[in-house]
């Protein structure tokens, strides 16, 4: 019986993480970008600071009407929004906050596998609805995200695999209790890697070309409307969610840090991430969009040759410590 | 398998030691394959030849290793943990599988440098090596992982060169029924591998076929499944009736020397492969492959020898059409003494490994001539050889003797011999009635090669209802073209006059 | 067979783990089917044929929504499938080659399997495939 | 001695690679197709010799013993061995081998066939030559396998490119028919190989089917006698016979008939009586069966043929009764006893001579009328040769009446020691039956000997009309060609002891299991 | 867990992608069942390396090279279908009919008409072709 609530109670606490934190992400890109930008963005809705602005956007796109386009694949077209938005969910459950076994969801063993794999399911979200919109602009733009998945998945898989050869394991909380403070240094390349190509795969900008307003409208998403619109929101903000998450438990140690780790581990966990979502809105404001070939050219041509050059180093420098 | 478990235990035993001779001669392949598709980046369309000398170079090189290796006592990759088992082994049915299918892709090299100018040399150099490094990894496997992978490494490369003409209908067409009939069997066999895994918990064929002996009663039938479907699977490979029905479509559709290189080394890669589940792998379950393999035998012969007796001769393609068929004909042969080990021993796979180099020879040279009489007459007719003596009587010669090597005549004293020693192990495994069939097929083969050698040597008619141009004179024939009809006819006179270089293969267990 | 494993059950603590995975994917499947009902209840349906056009930025579309497009496409996608695939050999090498009693060699045997990568890395962007134009 | 006898049959092989080459300077000839021609004559004259030379050497106080022997190992895999020798029972043989070939050649230099490149031509028969010998001279199974294999190609081309009407059905069928014949003969040789552990047919006689099952020996006769009744031919296997010498050249029909059907009997003798003994007493009597009804059939279809309007054709009819001396040979080695397979190899060289005679007459006959049919030549009364050209007529009288079995030519003996051979055959064997056969084939002699002489009646005499143009009667080459053949003839029926000197201490030998 | 549900559920996947081959005449179709089949064989390989505790994970490695090797032959057959419909317009398979055996003697495929080709009897064709002949014919 125990047991049963013990898993109800870590879904609950993960389901609530997974609808809390991405709204707090999204309201600070509000506010962030909008000091950033010399404007207060929002400031009425919920009173202070306008902190409920998200909720109430919440509530209008559930009041909206939900078109389906008459030459739409229905059914695909209805799915692809949840589609888009689980596997962020199932990701976050595999991530530690914490050195205790309490502080994750699941222990997975193989979770580096897990995760990547997880995520890579997310564009196909983007894909189906794409596809299935039947719009000239919904399928370019279904097409550009996958190309841009595809760019980028083997840097991040690259990245994440000098991670696993460092610790030796591919089970999350089992990297990060062989995490040292030198791996900061010492895979810095594989993390920048992984966070510039994390980023691509969320299509934020600067990589948001497949989304590009002024070129395809909105790309896949350009025919939705109301809460499957907002669910594809919500994914993108869990997406960031998750990727912070992972960048800090692979390369930024976790809940490592220099005093208390113990009791507050969560804490630094929440903190690096913290960080890392304020850095990708910060990118958002100072860098623009990548060109759909430079994109490309920026996986292949530079990423992947660095995340290679990065396992080599991690292998010789664990080799000659060993 | 070099992936080791993450559960052993420690100690410095973990890491196989490889010996690098005994891998040498498909590492080389490989090795130069990747040379030649780097380099292909680097030079300028005027000296894009020289890739393809560098492949012969190359597969010269990987033959040359072979011979310090000609003790065939050597094995690599052993498991750690004190058992015998190894996963690449050089012993002599390797080292003579490696022979053919290296020495097969170097002809089929030499027939294709004069000719790559239409097809991007590069990748052809590159996918003509990659095809050859796995097809001699493949008699050195000694478990179902390597097997698996080497026959992919063969066949994968071989999809994309049947298809490699740009922009040809048939070339393409002839690449997808190739590749869909391949990657089927593929699929089929792995259900088979995995099945046997599943009965005897290990890849390594001397401890499946030592495990295989005593399968728990609830599992036989698992393993039985197991053992039909992997040699199902094979049976793809070696266009083994009713199986076969890519190959002819196939060989029309590819560029010719890949059409030879599929004849040779595709059917070596599919036999060697089989030979090895079967005699290393289930000999416990020779009472379910042997009979199997002989009814096959016999259907294939059959089926292949009378479709090449319907060719007509004015068709177009007939010539590689026939020599399509033939080989499913010949395949037939080869599987005989397959089939005769399941009933008396190892040694009768030395008739197939000598019946499958003397094919070897003798086909690559077939198609030799046919590329030489393509270049003037890209119909490839039969009709297209009458009287070839009159205008390249070398060539004619040359043919003729192939095609009666083939029919297993005199000249062809060495066709003949290899027939002979398939039908001895035939009668000595008791399978008569086989041999019977053998017989009737060899006359039905017989007629079609006979006329086709007749056609060499009558007076050309005057029509030419195909419309080409009557040759010009002086029309000038690649060196290599020339040095692999050469090289082909040399060995079989040769092997004719010394047939012992070969048939005592027969006589010995290679393994 | 040498040890016949007793009963035909699989490693059940492997599979815990994953059960909980499969739970949560049912949290997450309840909470869209809710959302999206609960939308149904919430939102109006007043479908009109000009609402129901596809959307190509307030003109009359014009040909099929479903257009052929460019081959570049499935190049990336092979590109992908070969190198992610490749790339999935890394992780149970990155486990074990840093244990004792693999060492040195291993590193170097994994890269050479890093190089052929490399390789095709250099052969797709010599050949132009890394362009996009 | 070994040497002369590798020499034998290598020299042809080795002269028909030589035919394809340039002629070298000093032997160019007046044009490159006599060159090529003289170079066949040359070097089949070479053989001959070397025939006689080694007849000459030959130990003929042991006819019995393998002489000449050479033993090589060739292809240990297969434990084949390069294993010649001659002794009383193939020396005969290669002489009449050597002998013919060098007078077809002898006979095409002066009229060269009528078709393409005489080049080809000469390599063809030297490389026919070179097999025949071969199957005559090996002492290896296996090896005699691939002799007997190695007639076929160059017969199939002689048919097929030098032949006349319907020429490529024909090759095929001889080709055909004697491939399937020789494979399950191969079945059978390597049953017998496999199951007594040697190919090497000297040690397989001294053995005489000691090593081998009867059960064995039974499987081996059925598949190796199929084989060699084929070539023979036995009835009803004959029928690719007729065909083959209606369309062959004269040469290549002098060859067939002369040569080529002994290689047949000859492995009957050489092979099953010695090694398969109780296999082949299994067989005997359908053997003996089928050979009477050979010699019955073969006579009538040529009674048939020779009658006036059958429209027959004189090769076709030659044909027909080769197939019926064939079966007097059958019968003789079917008796088992050494009187009828001595009798068996008498008939068979004097089958070689007379046919190989009576075909280059009807290739005479034939170029001097464009056509061998006997209709058309002997229109409503007859030929008349004797009167247009009485030497041809008087040889062709001649070859007919030692064909029928005339007593002082060779015809005569071989069929009477056979008869006398089913007279009494070997122990076990039904006598009764053996008798019936003897009257049987006795009904033959008398049938042949009906044909023969309306032939000769319709082609010989007759009315002498006046021709659009004259008949030359036999030429000068045309005489050297036939005047061995006669003159062996009539040596061999006056002094039958020449040949029967030295067969009979080699069968008594065979038969008795390698024991003299 | 017990062994049966992975290894029913292999069969299944493996029977559905062999009925997709058979029956199939879309190349990318035919293909992606050729995955199934091999996905099969994968969860196959898995399930009974777990089950057997096979110190080698025998099994599993091999799961990794189909993997790979699966990968591979997708990218080939694409391609290849990719260049047959480049070449034709079409990727149906039963439609390939240019290399088949026909009883037409004088004429090279190409120079005539396709359908005048495929409308000869041809014996070697394969197992769907008959259907569709048929289909052809009612059309």
């Amino acid at each position: 019986m125990n047991d049963v609530l013990d898993v109800a109670l870590r879904l609950v606490i993960v389901f609530a993480v997974f609808m809390v934190v991405p709204l707090v992400v999204g309201q600070a890109e509000h506010k962030v970008m909008a000091h950033m930008q010399g404007r207060l963005g929002p400031m009425y809705a919920g009173g202070f600071h306008g902190w409920a602005q998200l909720v109430a956007d919440g509530v209008k796109f559930a009041q909206k009407e939900d078109v389906v386009p008459a030459d739409a694949d229905r059914r695909i077209f209805q799915l692809a929004p949840a589609v888009a938005l689980l596997p962020y969910l199932l990701v976050i459950l595999a991530i530690p906050i914490g050195p205790s076994e309490g502080a994750v969801g699941q222990v997975i063993d193989a979770g580096i596998f897990f995760v990547l794999a997880v995520m890579g399911v997310g564009v196909l979200g983007s894909l189906m609805a794409g596809w299935a919109s039947a719009n000239k602009f919904s399928l370019l733009g279904g097409l550009r995200t996958a190309a841009q998945l595809l760019a980028y998945e083997l840097p991040m898989l690259l990245a994440a695999a000098s991670v696993a050869m460092a610790a030796g394991t591919v089970s999350l909380p089992g990297i990060l209790n062989a995490f040292e403070w030198w791996w900061l240094p010492w895979q810095i390349v594989g993390a920048l890697v992984f966070f510039v190509a994390g980023l691509a795969e969320l299509q934020r900008p600067p990589f948001d070309m497949p989304v590009a307003d002024s070129e395809i409208i909105f790309g896949a998403y350009t025919e939705y409307t109301g809460l499957r619109f907002a669910l594809f929101l919500l994914a993108e903000y869990a997406g960031i969610v998750v990727l912070c998450g992972l960048t800090t438990v692979l390369f930024l140690g976790g809940w490592h840090g220099p005093f208390g780790e113990d009791g507050l581990g969560w804490v630094w966990t929440l903190l690096k991430t913290g960080v890392l979502a304020f850095v990708v809105i910060w990118l958002r404001v100072t860098y623009p969009r990548l060109r759909e070939d430079q994109l490309q050219k920026l996986a292949w041509t530079t990423l992947i040759p660095l995340a290679l050059a990065q396992i080599a180093l991690t292998g010789i420098v664990k080799v000659a410590i060993n | 398998m070099t992936v080791a478990a993450d559960s052993a235990p420690g100690a410095a035993s973990l890491v196989q030691s490889v010996d690098w001779l005994a891998i040498a001669p498909p590492v080389i392949a490989a090795s130069v394959a990747l040379i030649v598709l780097v380099a292909d980046l680097f030079v300028g369309e005027r000296h894009k030849p020289l890739l393809g000398y560098g492949a012969v170079a190359g597969l010269v090189a990987a033959l040359a290793t072979l011979v310090p290796l000609r003790a065939g006592d050597r094995s690599t990759f052993c498991l750690t943990d004190g058992s015998q088992a190894c996963s690449y082994t050089a012993d002599h049915f390797a080292l003579v599988i490696q022979a053919l299918v290296l020495g097969g892709a170097l002809l089929t090299a030499l027939l294709s440098v004069g000719d790559t100018r239409k097809l991007p040399a590069g990748e052809f150099w590159f996918l003509l090596l990659a095809s050859a490094a796995g097809a001699a990894l493949l008699p050195a496997a000694r478990d179902l992982a390597t097997l698996v992978v080497a026959l992919e490494v063969a066949s994968l490369p071989a999809f994309a060169l049947v298809g490699i003409k740009r922009g040809d209908r048939r070339s393409s067409e002839a690449a997808l029924k190739f590749f869909l009939s391949s990657v089927v069997a593929t699929a089929v066999m792995l259900l088979g591998v995995s099945f046997v895994y599943a009965t005897t918990g290990t890849m390594h064929l001397t401890e499946i076929a030592a495990r295989l002996d005593d399968v728990p009663g609830r599992f036989s039938t698992l393993a039985e499944a197991g053992v039909v479907l992997t040699l199902v699977g094979f049976a793809f490979k070696t266009a083994a009736a009713p199986f076969h029905f890519w190959v002819p479509d196939t060989y029309v559709g590819a560029p010719l020397p890949i059409a030879a290189y599929l004849s040779v080394v595709g059917k070596a890669v599919g036999f060697s492969g089989l030979v090895l589940v079967t005699v290393i792998g289930f000999p416990s379950y020779a009472d379910v492959w042997g009979p199997s393999l002989a009814v096959l035998a016999a259907l294939t012969m059959t089926v292949g020898n009378v479709a090449a007796l319907r060719q007509t001769a004015t068709r177009a393609r007939s010539a590689v059409r026939l020599l399509a068929w033939s080989s499913v004909g010949q395949a037939g042969y080869l599987l005989v003494p397959i089939a005769a080990a399941a009933y008396s021993s190892d040694e009768q796979i030395g008739s197939t490994v000598a019946y499958a180099l003397m094919y070897a020879v003798v086909n690559l040279g077939a198609f030799a001539v046919a590329a030489l009489v393509a270049r003037s007459h890209p119909g490839n007719r039969l009709s297209d050889y009458r009287g070839l003596y009159a205008t390249r009587p070398l060539a004619a010669l040359a043919m003729g003797f192939f095609l009666l090597c083939l029919a297993g005549l005199p000249p062809g004293v060495i066709g003949l011999f290899a027939k002979v020693t398939v039908f001895s192990a035939a009668v000595d495994a008791g399978l008569g009635w086989l041999a019977v069939v053998m017989a009737v097929n060899v006359v039905i083969a017989l007629y079609y090669y006979l006329r086709w050698t007749a056609a060499l040597f009558t007076a050309p008619e005057a029509d030419t209802q195909s419309g080409t141009a009557p040759q010009a004179p002086g029309h000038r024939v690649p060196a290599p073209l020339t040095l692999a009809i050469v090289l082909t006819a040399v060995a079989g006179i040769t092997l004719s006059g010394a047939p012992q270089l070969i048939l005592r293969f027969a006589a010995v267990s290679l393994f | 067979m040498a040890d016949v494993p007793g009963p035909t059950v699989l490693a059940s603590d492997y599979f815990q783990s994953y059960s909980v995975v499969g739970l949560l994917a049912l949290v997450g499947v309840l909470f869209v089917a809710v959302a999206f009902g609960a939308g149904r209840l919430l939102r109006p349906v007043v479908p009109t044929p000009e609402k129901l056009l596809t959307y190509e930025c307030g003109v009359d579309p014009v040909g099929e929504g479903w257009a052929h497009t460019q081959v570049r496409y499935y190049v990336y996608a092979f590109l992908y499938v070969i190198f992610a695939v490749d790339s999935i050999f890394l992780f149970p090498w990155a486990t074990v080659f840093a244990a004792p009693g693999y060492g040195a060699t291993t590193l170097v045997e994994m890269f050479i399997f890093l190089g052929f990568l490399a390789v095709g890395l250099l052969y797709a962007w010599k050949k132009g495939v890394l362009e996009w134009t | 001695m070994q040497f002369l006898l590798a020499f034998v049959v290598v020299a042809p092989l080795l002269g028909a690679v030589a035919a394809l080459l340039p002629a070298p300077p000093g032997l160019k000839g007046r044009n490159p197709d006599q060159a090529v021609l003289r170079h066949g004559v040359t070097v089949t004259g070479a053989v001959l010799l070397a025939v006689l030379v080694l007849a000459a050497g030959f130990d003929h106080d042991h006819p019995s013993k393998m002489q000449a022997t050479t033993d090589i190992s060739w292809i240990p895999a297969l434990d084949v061995r390069i294993h010649l020798g001659t002794d009383g029972i193939s020396l005969p043989l290669l002489v009449l081998t050597a002998l013919l070939t060098f007078l077809c050649a002898l006979h095409s230099y002066f009229k060269p066939p009528a078709g393409p490149s005489p080049k080809a031509f000469v390599a063809l028969v030297l490389l026919l030559e070179s097999g025949t010998l071969a199957t005559f001279a090996v002492l290896d199974l296996l090896l005699f396998f691939l002799a007997f294999e190695m007639v076929l190609i160059p017969m199939y081309f002689l048919i097929a490119r030098w032949g006349g009407d319907r020429k490529q059905p024909a090759a095929w069928k001889f080709i055909l028919y004697t491939l399937l014949g020789s494979v399950i003969m191969l079945l059978g040789l390597l049953l017998i190989g496999l199951e007594s552990g040697t190919f090497d047919m000297v040690a397989l006689a001294t053995d005489n089917g000691r090593g081998l099952t009867t059960s064995v020996q039974v499987v081996a006769v059925l598949a190796v006698g199929l084989g060699l009744a084929v070539k023979t031919p036995m009835w009803p296997l004959h029928s690719w016979l007729p065909d083959a010498h209606t369309a062959a050249p004269t040469v290549g029909s002098v060859l067939l008939a002369g040569v080529l059907l002994k290689m047949g009997t000859y492995g009957f003798v050489r092979i099953l009586l010695p090694v398969t003994p109780d296999g082949m007493q299994t067989f005997a009597p359908y053997l003996a069966a089928f050979a009477v009804v050979g010699i019955i059939y073969g006579s009538l279809a040529c009674l048939a043929l020779a009658r006036p309007g059958a429209k027959g054709d004189l090769k076709r009819l030659i044909a027909y009764s080769s197939v019926g001396h064939m079966g007097f040979v059958l019968l003789g080695i079917a008796t088992m006893t050494p009187t009828g397979v001595n009798g068996a190899l008498f008939a068979n060289i004097a089958h070689g001579l007379i046919t190989g005679l009576l075909f280059f007459l009807v290739g005479a006959v034939k170029d001097r009328y464009g056509t061998a049919d006997l209709d058309t030549l002997a229109g409503a009364t007859g030929a008349a040769l004797y009167g247009r050209a009485p030497r041809l007529g008087g040889l062709l009288a001649f070859a007919a009446v030692a064909s029928l079995g005339l007593p002082g030519l060779a015809g005569f003996w071989g069929e009477m020691l056979t008869l006398f051979g089913a007279f009494d055959p070997a122990e076990g064997l039904s006598r009764p039956a053996f008798l019936t056969y003897m009257s049987i084939g006795a009904l033959g002699t008398l049938l042949t000997a009906a044909y023969m002489l309306i032939v000769v009646r319709r082609v010989c005499m007759g009315e002498q009309r006046e021709q659009p143009h004259p008949v030359a009667d036999v030429r000068r080459h045309e005489l050297a060609a036939w005047t061995p053949l006669a003159a062996l003839t009539v040596l061999a029926g006056l002094w039958p002891a020449v040949l029967l000197g030295l067969t009979d201490p080699a069968v008594q030998k065979l038969l008795a299991g390698g024991k003299s | 867990m017990h062994l049966a549900y992975p290894a029913v559920l292999a069969v299944l996947l493996f029977c559905t992608g062999l009925y997709g081959v058979l029956a199939r005449r879309n190349a990318i179709l035919v293909l992606m069942s050729v995955e199934l089949m091999l996905n099969a064989v994968n969860l196959n390989l898995v399930a009974f390396d777990v089950w057997l505790r096979d110190a080698l994970h025998g099994g599993q490695a091999l799961t990794l090279f189909t993997i790979a090797i699966a990968a591979a032959e997708i990218g080939i057959g694409l391609a290849i279908v990719l260049a047959v419909y480049r070449n034709r317009g079409s990727s149906d398979i039963d439609s390939l009919r240019d290399t088949a055996e026909t009883d037409d003697a004088e004429t090279l495929p190409d120079e005539v008409d396709a359908d005048a080709v495929r409308d000869t009897t041809a014996d070697q064709a394969t197992a769907p072709a008959g259907k569709a002949k048929k289909a052809e014919a009612t059309a």
